[in-house]
C-alpha cells in the first residue's frame, strides 16, 4: 500500500520520529534498526576539543536528521540555533522549540510563530513544538511552517495524550501534518494518536525509560503501524448502552 | 580569547582553521560562531584570530 | 524471541484471537492471512438440508478452531452445546458463554463456573468468557479452567477496556492466561491490554464493523504484538507533576 | 418425525445415515442429536428412525 | 421537595452513608453533624474487660446503625457476625460484607447471596456489599436484599468511581436501591455517582485521610445533594464535534 | 468560615458565576435565587426601537454584572464592545472573549492579550476567557487581568474539564484567580475544578439545557461549594494497586 | 442616518436625546456609538444629528 | 475457661451474668456467645459457667 508521510515534499514510510537523547551512543543504532526510524531528533552544544566520540558516527547516513533548538528561550535564540544546526552541514530541517518555563516545560507559541516565520523564509523546513492551541496552529501554518507538533503532555513525562481532544481539533481543522511529540509514554498511547489520523508520533523518553530499549523501540513501530492502519481504515461504531451478539442465536436451544 | 566560554591566551597569530585543527576539533562536525557570527567552513582559513575575540564551536549531541 | 502463548500445553506464536461472526465468508479468509490468526471462534447452529456453502471451508486446516457456546443460558445447555460441537471433530477447545441477560448480554459467572466444571473433567480445553470478578476467576481456575475469557466491555459495544483496573487485578492473581475477550473496539486498546501483561486479546465487532476489514485486522495484528513487545520490556515510569528535558541544557546560550 | 424442530414424515423404514444422505447433510460436517442423545457418526447406520424421534442436526457457523 | 430514600420502607432524608472506622472518636460526632448523617456503619469485635469508652456513647440515638460483617470470610461467618450485631439490640439492618480475599479485599459475591437469603429469612434489612455484577445483583434481589451497595474501587483506595459503567448498568436495570460502598475518594466522585442516579453513597475512609474531617464531611453531604439534584434535574446533552455559543451574535459588529 | 473570592479586591461569596444566555428572561431570577449567584454574565446587543423588556429588569441590584464581549473576532472589536458595555453604567466588569473561529469558538489567545493590555489600562477589571495555555496566562497577567478564564471544552459543548491537567498547570503556577469557563456540563465537573484549586467556577448552557433549571442551578451552587470545602480540607492519598480495610479485623473469628 | 444598520431618513432637524426619546428607547438602558464614536449620555442633547450619522444603540441581553 | 480466645480459670461457681459484672462488662453494650450459641441477656443469670466453657464477648467498634 502506498501511504507516505510527506513533509515539505519529502517521502517517508515511517511514521515514527525518534529523540536521540537520554540514550547511551551504542544504543542508538539498534533502537533505529527495530524501529525502523527514517528521521532522528538532535540537539547543539559546545563541541569538546579532544576527538572524543560523536553522535553522528552513530547514526547511519540515510536517516534524515532534524536538529532541535532546544535550550532556546526566545525566538531569536531559536534562529541563532536554528542557523548554526544547518551550518553542520546535515540538511535544511529544523525541530523548533522555544521554551521559557523551567518546571513544566510548556513551548512558548508566541516565540515559536515568530521564529517560524523568520526561519522559513530562510529556507528552513520548520517543524515547530507547540501547545495543542487551534489559533496558534493556524498561525504556524501562515508563518510557513511544515507540520506542527503539538505535545501530549510535558516533555519527558509519559503522562500519554492530556491534550487528546484538542490534537483531534488540530487533525481536523489544519492541512499540515500534525506530529504528536512529547508525552507519548507507551505504545498503545502512539497507536491511539495515529487512529485519531496524525500524520507521525514522536517519541523519545518513552524508549530511553523503558526496561528494554530494543523491544519498546520496536513496539512503538509497530504501534504506529497499527494505528495508520485503523485510521486509514476507519473505525467501528461504539455502542453505547447495550450490547450486540457476535453470534447468531443458536436457535435449536429454543425448543 | 574566549573560546566556548572559556578564557585562553593566543600564543602567537594564528588563523581559525589552525586552531580548530590544532585544538583537535573535527572540522567536519562542528559548526562555529565568531563575535556571535557563523563563520562558514570555507573561510576558516582566512580567519585571523586574536585574543578579543569569541568563539564559539557546537557540534550536536544527543536530543529529543 | 521465544515468547509463545502456552494454552493447555499447545503453543500459539499469534496472540490474537478472531472472532468470525458478522463477517461474509469469502473476507475470513483475508482477516486470517492479515492476523496470522492462529486461533478463531466459531458457533453451532442447526444445519440446512441443502449443501450450502459451511464456513469450515474457508478456514485453513492449520488454524486451531474455538467452538463457542453462544445461545447457551444454562451450565447445562452449555454442556450440550459442548458436546455437540466437539462431536463435529474439530478438537477438545470449548469458547464457554453462559449467558441469560439479554440487554447487555452479561455473562452468567456462576453458570459459566459449574459448567468449566463439568467439561474440564470430560477433557475439554475450557476457555470461559466470564465478567472480570477475581472470585469468580479464582474458582474458575479451580475448577479447571484453561484460561480466563474476561470482558472489557459489553459485547459488540466497541467501548473498550471499561474494565481494566479489573484486568490488571486478575494478571496480578490468576496464574492462567487472561485472554481480554468482548468491548474492545481499537487496536489502540488491544496494544493497552496487552502491555498491562493479559496473554492474548480476542476481537470481532471491532474489525467487522470497520471500514476496511482487511486492513483492520492487520492492525489489530501489530497492536497486540506492539502491547507484547512492550510489556515483555516493561514501560517507562511516569513522572507526576513536571516536565524532564530530554535535550541536555545548550549551554553556549547562557554567556 | 421432528427435525430442527420441523415435523416430516418418514415415508419408509431408513436408517440415520440413509436419512442424512438423502436429505443433502454433509456427514463431515454435521453434529446430530436423536431425542437429546448425541450420536457418534459410526453409529448412523444402525439406528433406524421412526415418526416419535426427535432430530437435532447442527453445524458450525460464524461467531464471536 | 419531597425526596426520600426509602430502604426496606424506612424513609431517610440523607443520602450519605457514613463509615465510622479510622476516625478518632471524638470526631465522629462532628462528622455527623457537618454531613447531616442519618445512617453509621459499625464493626463488631471482642469486648474489653474494663469499661473502656464505647462509640455508642459518641453517636447520636437518632442515628439508623448500619453493622458490617467486617471479617468474615464465609457466608456462615457472616450469618454468625449479622446475629452476633442484632443480639446488641440496635435494629435489623445488616452491612453483609463476605471477604476472603487479602488484597484487594474483593467481595464474594457468592457467599455474599448466600448469606443474604439466610439473613432476610431472618428479618435482617440486608445491604449486601458486592462487586458490580449485573447477575449476581439480580441473584442477590431475588435473595431477599433490601439494597445492593456495589464498589465504585477497591476498599479504602480512594480511587473513584472505576466501575462506574458497570453501576449505570446496575442502576438501569436493578429496582432495589443501589448504594455505591468503597472507592470514592472524593466529593466529584459521589456527585458523579449520584448524577447517574444511584440511591446514595457510602464513604469512610475518603473523609478520615483527608486534611480537614469536619470540611470534607461536609463537602460530601453537599456533592451528594448537588448530584441527586442533577439527577432529579436530568443532565444537559453533551455535544460531540463542535461549540455553540451562549451569546448571541452581537449584529452591530458586522457593519 | 471566611473564605472569600476576591477579585480586583471585590470580595464574593459565591464561586459560581452564572452565563445569561439561553433561558427565557422569567426564568433568570429563580436561577440566580436557587444558584445564591453574585455575579451573571451579559452580552451586548442592538437596541429595540420599542421598549420592549430589557434583561436588566430581571436581574436584582445586588448581582454584580459581568458584561462579555461576545462576537468580538479581533482585540479592536473587544475593545470597542467593553467600552460601550461600560457606558451602560454597570461598573467596571468586562468578560473578554476575542473569538475567530466558527466550529470550536476557540478564543485567540494572542489577541486577548492585547485586548487585556488596552483595557486594563482603561480602569477595566478584565477578565478574560482563554485557552488554558501556561504561557499565555502569564502574559494575560503581566497585562493586567484581574483573573484567567480557561476553558474546559469547547463552549456550550458540555463535554466537561478536557483541559483538566493544564487547568491544574495553570492554579500551580498563576497567583491570579483561576476561574473555569465553558464546558463544565455536570455539577461533578465543576466540584472537581474546584476540588483542585480553581477560585470559582462559571456555567451556562450545563444549566440551560437541563431538565430542570431551578434543581440544576441548585445543583451547582452545591457542587461548588462542595468542591472549595474538600479543596481546603485537602484530598484523601490514593492506594495505587491495593484496598486498605476501614474496620479492624473482627479477631472472635479466628478461633 | 443610520441607524443599527438601518437607513432612516430624519424629517427635521432633531438632537440625539430627542431621537432616542420619540423613538422610544430607553435612555437608562442604552449606549449609543455616533460615527463609531461613544456618546455619553450628558452629550446627548447637545448633538445634532444629521442624515450622513451612522449610529449603534446597544443594550444588555443575555449571554454566556 | 476459654473468654474472648484467654484462658482463665474460674475461682468459684458463677452465672453467665455475675460473671460479666464482675468483669466490668457494660451489659447493655455486649453480645455473647457461649459455646457458639447466642445467650439472650434476659438469660445471663440462668446460665452457670465452668472451665469447659468458651464464651465470647463482643461490642461495637468504628468501622466502614
Amino acid at each position: 500500500m502506498n501511504d507516505k508521510l510527506i513533509i515539505a515534499g519529502r517521502e517517508f514510510n515511517s511514521r515514527f520520529i525518534l529523540g536521540s537523547g537520554k540514550f547511551s551512543l551504542n544504543l542508538i543504532n539498534s533502537v533505529i534498526k527495530n524501529a525502523d526510524v527514517e528521521m532522528i531528533t538532535l540537539a547543539l552544544r559546545r563541541a569538546n576539543t579532544n576527538g572524543s566520540e560523536n553522535i553522528l558516527d552513530y547514526i547511519p547516513k540515510k536517516i534524515t536528521l532534524l536538529p532541535n533548538t532546544s535550550g532556546a528561550r526566545t525566538a531569536a535564540e531559536a534562529v541563532r540555533i536554528a542557523r548554526l544546526a544547518r551550518e553542520l552541514g546535515c540538511g535544511d530541517f529544523i525541530k523548533l522549540e522555544v521554551i521559557n518555563d523551567s518546571k513544566y516545560l510548556m513551548p512558548d507559541n508566541f516565540e515559536t510563530i515568530k521564529a517560524t516565520e523568520i526561519l522559513a523564509n530562510e529556507g528552513f523546513i520548520v517543524m515547530p513544538y507547540m501547545y495543542p492551541d487551534l489559533i496558534a496552529a493556524r498561525q504556524l501554518a501562515n508563518a510557513g511552517a511544515a507540520t506542527i507538533m503539538p505535545l501530549g503532555a510535558p516533555i519527558g513525562s509519559n503522562k500519554g495524550l492530556l491534550t487528546f481532544e484538542f490534537i483531534k481539533i488540530l487533525v481536523d481543522e489544519i492541512s499540515l501534518p500534525v506530529i504528536v511529540d512529547a508525552g507519548i509514554g507507551t505504545p498503545s498511547q502512539a497507536c491511539q494518536a495515529m487512529q485519531a489520523g496524525v500524520a507521525a508520533v514522536m517519541a523519545n523518553t518513552a524508549i530511553a525509560t523503558s526496561g528494554n530499549i530494543a523491544l519498546m523501540a520496536k513496539a512503538f513501530k509497530l504501534a504506529v503501524e497499527a494505528g495508520r492502519l485503523a485510521y486509514l481504515s476507519g473505525l467501528g461504531r461504539v455502542l453505547d448502552y447495550k450490547a450486540e451478539a457476535s453470534s447468531p442465536l443458536t436457535d435449536f436451544l429454543e425448543d | 580569547m574566549k573560546v566556548n566560554g572559556k578564557i585562553i591566551l593566543l600564543q602567537k597569530d594564528i588563523n581559525l582553521f589552525d586552531f580548530l585543527i590544532n585544538n583537535n576539533y573535527e572540522i567536519s562536525k562542528i559548526a562555529v560562531e565568531l563575535n556571535k557570527k557563523i563563520i562558514v567552513k570555507a573561510e576558516f582559513k582566512n580567519i585571523a584570530l586574536n585574543d578579543s575575540d569569541s568563539l564559539e564551536i557546537v557540534t550536536f549531541v544527543g536530543g529529543g
